[in-house]
């Protein structure tokens, strides 16, 4: 259970592993406030979607009888959810739902809420899905909003979540004479700082393959 | 509208606020087929094809049917039906007619139904309210922007095979670093469009600076808190 | 659209180093050494203990242009021993040892080339096993044997590799020899004409003073501008006569053949002297002396190299080339105890010392070796696109035209190895195809 | 048994015999850049001091400060990339030193330095710099490598980012004084102005003036004739074709003749739009680098003709000072496939109807282009 849980933050982590996921994790890293809220929808749905899909499945009948549009009934599901959603956020934090834009929306169509469905509620039972659902979604949660701390603090100087200005780093360049590179929150900047991470962690995988090749070759001399 | 406008919608589309670069939609497909030039054609031809006749479709149903009924909120749900049984339609009658195209398309048009430019354009068509010309011009231009995105990405790519790349960043993490420098490129574009003033184009203008999450509201943000510290 | 002109560029020559330096010979090898399996299989017709006769066959390519390989010394058979090729290989050769007796088989005493006809002539050449000296090592009869018309014989004589100078020592000493050869070769082939085209330099003046008055009438002399590769037969047919062909020099109603193939024709049939020997140049800043020497086909080059006063003694072995052949096409040898060839035409001994532990910079894509390539291919993007390893890539490209004259390596200003990733590309391409 | 060394041939090298590497070409570069950075030195320090018209001496020495530093980020950030990525077996110190030499990472800083506004804030300068330098060139794994300029890569990011920094920082604090410099350079000046008339000439001194150089603009650009010199000795060297300047010089000359006579003006009006501008600048030394401009002939000419055609597009039609660079990175695109075309076409020999594809796209967009400059660019 605890390996479910938190495999979807390093080992199996959607976005940096997968690469799936990645136009709202472009998108709404603007600030960690978006992020915040996307995560929180996000793994609302994935969760829900998991559940529902691995309860479905239990039945073998409705299994087989559901197996060759098992494609959409899923797909509806899912849009049924992000609808849920999408008007709770609307009557809930009208300002959020409506910097987050249609990406809410498009939940529907991420990959990783459908994938994880597919491969993994389908075939699970549904506490299981529920805690692979979490796992996925805060996982996947914690890259963007890491994507999006970098992005404001370098972009905009501080941090702010609801109003109020909870990190402020503008002393700091104030000392220094510079301002806050605004690149980073425009969208090049989405794009570059995705481009970066992804290539730290591909070099650390790489360190770990050369490594793992290291230690095998000196098993073999020693044998 | 006059050609002035058409101009200006599609290089605005196409370049300025492009699909990809600026707008983060089909960032998917962005990165997982463009790595030969031949797919990429193919994938874009398919999205350029899908994205403006399920515009269309959604935007008559969500004009004349949704609105009329009071069904708005369920615009999501219809709208991802929609484009399913739209691919599948299209799947079949290319399969039927044209089986030669089939079998170069074929493999990408499923992939579409998960597209989310398709189902992105088809939102914002209705979410901001466009009129029925600009709604299809609007159609065009993002899947032009498209295909032009993934025809230079996929020949940069093609190239970057070729070139003496540092480990880290073979792969996606050098086409994220091209991205960025596309989307750089792209929006200094801003101004070779011809200049209108008209309602249509107001309408724009103000999805422009709504959706445009970049620079302005970052700037008051930080001019306030410097202020609060001069004081 | 136009065809586009042949790139030229002139290369240093070096060549003053063995022309300066001395011309000896040496026919008298302690053994010489046949190798059995270069460029394919042979069927070797003596065996071991025998004695042979120079000029006696002793090994046969059987097949398509198959020709016999004769023996160049008379003595006697030994055990066939394993020996470094010029082809950078060990190979299996066959080793004769020298009694130093110069006995010559009958076959070829007493020619009398005035009477033989064209068909005559050309089995003259079948049976001695002449074989194209510049390089390839194709036997000289395939070519005449054609029922196309011929033009013209024209005479190789560009010599575009630095460092050589072992044809133009031949014509030196035996020019009379060359324009015999070059009289029978024009009749073997029913020819109009014969050209004897060498390179537009200083050093060559000296040979057109002694070619000028042997000139029979239908024999001229052509002028070949200094540049790389002058040699190449497509280069010297273009320059020569205008035209360009598809894939043999025929078609063009040419035939080419290199000063040295045809000084050993006219010895052939003058002295009866089967080809056994050429001269071969021994240079290189690493070397004491420098100079030309008529040896043995077969000989161990480590004696030749004795000859010259041997590599000298301050050099650092490891980090000195032994290259055997030009500079631009040949190869850098691991050891200098190897044997030399019928095709082989100099050994040169280059410093390397300062260029060791350098670092270039990586390849710009300045496309300097596209400006030069004779065949208009781009090296450096087939380099990369090996790198991908797109074969229908490289065929677009024109991968299979190259024919790895060594330029775009010559011409890089970042030292980048593009010839040998050419190589690699077109092995590649080779097998992918079969 | 002796041994010998075995490398791959041929064993001579002309960069061996005649001198004439890499290394010696980029000090040809540097050569004939000496001219730019003269007059740059000359323009804004010695003539603001003799004037005496300055607000401190770190202020009247400014551009020498950045002439220098930004070179310097630029090696460092080259020096550091090298040593994080250890590329090419560089292990230690003495290595990363070589490497160094052969990387030749000062060009990218100079080059961004030259081609910016002079009194440009140090960090924004010399963070666009490192930009330039890192993602430019670096990710794509260093000299030789890159698709895109350098240089360009971080002028673009510094307009992109840094908008409000460049518009004032054009001018020498001798220039400020003058009251005929209306707006900054005489491109923005033309880009507010209503209509196209001779004054703007004018206000900067004449059409000689604009020749010498002695106008507001960035560092290296304003002075075409100190560029001349250096176009002429890359001529004469051979480290660069004189098509790409002429070519790209000669369109941008037409079509602005052209849309000059629609409106009536005479043949001032394309001379201003060559002289001013970095369009000199961004013929001689950016268009033409090696590693990111066609190789043969052809595409060099091809190259050139849609890179005029694109920097009177976003000069007229967009209002972009910057207009030259990034109608240069636009042009690294386009001319992968220009390369990737005429190198097919070259092994080929002949045009065929087949082969004759690309021609046919490049004409189509040849003429759109041209109409729409000529339509869009009248004022």
């Amino acid at each position: 259970m605890k390996d479910n849980f938190l495999k979807g933050f390093f080992k199996e982590n959607p976005l940096f592993t997968m690469l799936l996921g990645c136009c709202p994790a472009l998108a709404v890293t603007t600030t960690v406030e978006n992020a915040i809220g996307m995560t929180l929808a996000f793994t609302f749905v994935v969760v829900l979607s998991n559940l529902f899909i691995s309860l479905i499945n239990i039945n073998e009948k409705i299994k087989e009888l559901i197996q060759p549009v098992r494609i959409a009934v899923y797909i509806v599901i899912i849009a049924t959810l992000v609808t849920v959603v999408e008007m709770l956020m609307e009557a809930y934090f009208p300002s959020l739902y409506s910097s987050l834009g249609v990406f809410i929306s498009l939940i529907t169509v991420n990959c990783i809420v459908l994938g994880r469905a597919e491969a993994y509620a389908s075939k699970n039972k549904p506490l299981n899905s529920i805690v692979d659902g979490l796992s996925m979604g805060l996982g996947y949660g914690m890259a963007i909003i890491m994507i999006a701390f970098l992005r404001e603090v370098l972009g905009a100087g501080s941090i702010t979540i609801w109003g109020s200005a909870k990190l402020s780093l503008i002393p700091v360049f104030n000392f220094l004479r510079i301002e806050p590179i605004s690149f980073f929150v425009s969208s090049p900047g989405a794009f570059l700082v995705l481009g970066l991470i992804l290539g730290v962690i591909q070099a650390i995988n790489n360190k770990k393959v050369l490594k793992n090749k290291n230690k095998r070759q000196s098993k073999k001399e020693v044998k | 509208m006059n050609m002035a406008q058409v101009i200006t919608i599609l290089i605005s589309t196409i370049f300025i606020e492009n699909i990809i670069l600026s707008q983060f939609l089909g960032i998917c497909s962005f990165l997982g087929v463009s790595k030969k030039r031949s797919s990429a054609i193919g994938m874009s031809i398919s999205v350029l094809v899908v994205i403006i006749l399920a515009t269309l479709v959604t935007w008559l149903l969500y004009n004349y049917v949704l609105v009329v009924f009071d069904l708005v909120y369920l615009k999501t749900i219809i709208f991802i039906l929609v484009i399913a049984s739209l691919v599948q339609i299209i799947e079949i009658i290319i399969k039927k007619f044209a089986p030669s195209l089939y079998k170069s398309l074929g493999i990408y048009l499923p992939l579409i139904t998960t597209n989310c430019a398709i189902l992105g354009i088809a939102l914002k068509t209705v979410n901001y309210g466009y009129g029925f010309g600009t709604m299809l011009l609007y159609a065009i231009g993002s899947g032009i922007g498209y295909f032009v995105v993934m025809y230079i990405f996929s020949v940069i790519r093609e190239e970057l095979e070729q070139r003496n790349l540092p480990k880290a960043m073979k792969g996606i993490p050098i086409a994220l670093v091209v991205a960025s420098i596309l989307a750089i490129l792209f929006s200094r574009y801003v101004g070779i469009a011809p200049k209108v003033e008209d309602e249509e184009e107001a309408l724009r203008e103000t999805y422009v600076i709504e959706n445009d999450i970049v620079e302005d509201e970052n700037i008051i943000y930080y001019d306030h808190n410097y202020e609060d510290l001069n004081i | 659209m136009k065809k586009r002109p042949m790139p030229e560029v002139h290369i240093e020559g070096f060549k003053e180093m063995s022309i300066n330096g001395k011309t000896l010979e040496y026919l008298s090898p302690k053994s010489v050494f046949l190798p059995t399996n270069f460029p394919s299989e042979l069927s070797v017709l003596v065996k071991p203990g025998v004695r042979v006769l120079m000029g006696q066959k002793i090994m046969i390519k059987e097949g398509r242009f198959g020709y016999p390989i004769l023996s160049p010394i008379s003595g006697t058979v030994k055990e066939t021993i394993r020996k470094w090729h010029p082809s950078n290989k060990m190979i299996p050769m066959i080793e004769i040892e020298n009694d130093f007796k110069e006995e010559l088989v009958d076959t070829f005493k007493n020619l009398n080339p005035e009477k033989m006809t064209k068909d005559d002539l050309v089995n003259v050449m079948k049976d001695s096993g002449l074989l194209g000296m510049g390089g390839a090592g194709f036997p000289t009869y395939a070519k005449y044997e054609t029922d196309k018309p011929v033009d013209q014989v024209i005479i190789n004589l560009a010599e575009c590799e630095p460092f050589i100078t072992c044809d133009y020592t031949y014509v030196l000493n035996y020019p009379n020899e060359l324009i015999f050869g070059l009289k029978y070769m024009i009749k073997a082939s029913n020819a109009k004409s014969g050209v004897i085209a060498l390179k537009n330099k200083e050093i060559n003046n000296k040979l057109i003073d002694i070619l000028m008055p042997l000139l029979e009438n239908n024999m001229s002399l052509f002028l070949l501008n200094d540049v790389y590769p002058a040699g190449w037969e497509r280069y010297v047919i273009e320059k020569v006569t205008g035209k360009s062909y598809g894939v043999l020099p025929i078609e063009a109603g040419v035939i080419v053949n290199n000063a040295t193939t045809a000084i050993t024709f006219g010895r052939l049939l003058k002295e009866g002297l089967v080809p056994s020997c050429k001269y071969m140049t021994v240079t290189g800043d690493a070397m004491s002396e420098c100079g030309n020497v008529l040896m043995k086909f077969g000989t161990s080059v480590h004696e030749l190299l004795d000859l010259f006063n041997n590599v000298k003694e301050d050099v650092d072995k490891e980090k000195t080339l032994m290259i055997c052949g030009g500079p631009m096409t040949g190869n850098a040898m691991f050891s200098g105890d190897f044997v030399t060839t019928p095709t082989l035409g100099s050994v040169i001994a280059l410093r390397q010392e300062q260029y060791i532990g350098r670092r270039y910079p990586h390849c710009l894509g300045c496309g300097t070796c596209a400006k030069h390539c004779p065949v208009n291919l781009s090296p450096y993007q087939i380099r990369r696109t090996l790198r991908s390893g797109d074969v229908d890539e490289l065929i677009a490209l024109g991968i299979t035209k190259c024919i790895q004259c060594g330029q775009c390596s010559y011409v890089c200003p970042s030292h980048v190895e593009l010839t040998s990733d050419m190589l690699i590309a077109r092995d590649l391409v080779r097998k992918m195809k079969r | 048994m002796e041994k010998y060394l075995v490398i791959k041939g041929p064993y001579l090298r002309s960069a061996d015999i005649t001198k004439r590497n890499t290394s010696t070409i980029m000090r040809d570069v540097l050569i004939a850049l000496l001219p730019s950075i003269a007059f740059a030195i000359y323009k804004n320090v010695v003539l603001v001091l003799i004037n005496g018209i300055y607000s401190s001496i770190y202020h009247a020495i400014y551009p020498i400060i950045t002439l220098i530093l930004a070179p310097l980020t630029s090696l460092i950030c080259e020096a550091i990339s090298l040593w994080v990525m250890k590329k090419r077996g560089i292990k230690t110190f003495k290595d990363l030193v070589e490497e160094l030499k052969v990387s030749y990472g000062i060009f990218p800083g100079l080059f961004i330095v030259l081609i910016s506004p002079t009194y440009i804030p140090l960090w924004v300068l010399l963070v666009s710099v490192a930009v330039g330098e890192v993602v430019g060139k670096m990710l794509f794994g260093g000299f030789g490598q890159n698709i895109f300029n350098p240089a360009l890569v971080g002028r673009a990011f510094m307009a992109f980012t840094f908008s409000s920094h460049l518009g004032d920082a054009y001018l020498t604090s001798y220039e400020l004084t003058i009251d005929a410099y209306s707006a900054a350079t005489p491109l923005t000046s033309y880009a507010k102005a209503g209509a196209a008339s001779i004054d703007i000439v004018n206000n900067y001194g004449g059409m000689f003036n604009l020749l010498i150089g002695n106008y507001p603009g960035a560092l290296g650009e304003t002075s075409t004739i100190a560029i001349l010199i250096g176009a002429i000795y890359l001529i004469i060297k051979d480290v660069i074709d004189w098509r790409i300047p002429v070519v790209y010089l000669g369109t941008m000359f037409f079509i602005t003749m052209i849309i000059g006579f629609i409106m009536g003006q005479g043949l001032w009006f394309p001379l201003f739009q060559i002289l001013t501008g970095g369009v000199a600048f961004g013929a001689v030394f950016m268009a033409t680098e090696p590693v990111t401009s066609p190789k043969t002939h052809l595409g060099r000419i091809m190259y050139a003709l849609l890179l005029g055609e694109l920097t009177v597009l976003f000069r007229l039609v967009g209002n972009m000072p910057e207009g030259v660079a990034t109608s240069i990175v636009t042009m690294n695109i386009v001319g992968l496939m220009i390369n990737k075309y005429v190198t097919k076409l070259r092994v080929e020999d002949k045009l065929t109807k087949k082969n004759c594809y690309g021609l046919v796209i490049f004409l189509v967009f040849f003429v759109l282009l041209f109409v729409y400059d000529v339509v869009m660019g009248v004022k």
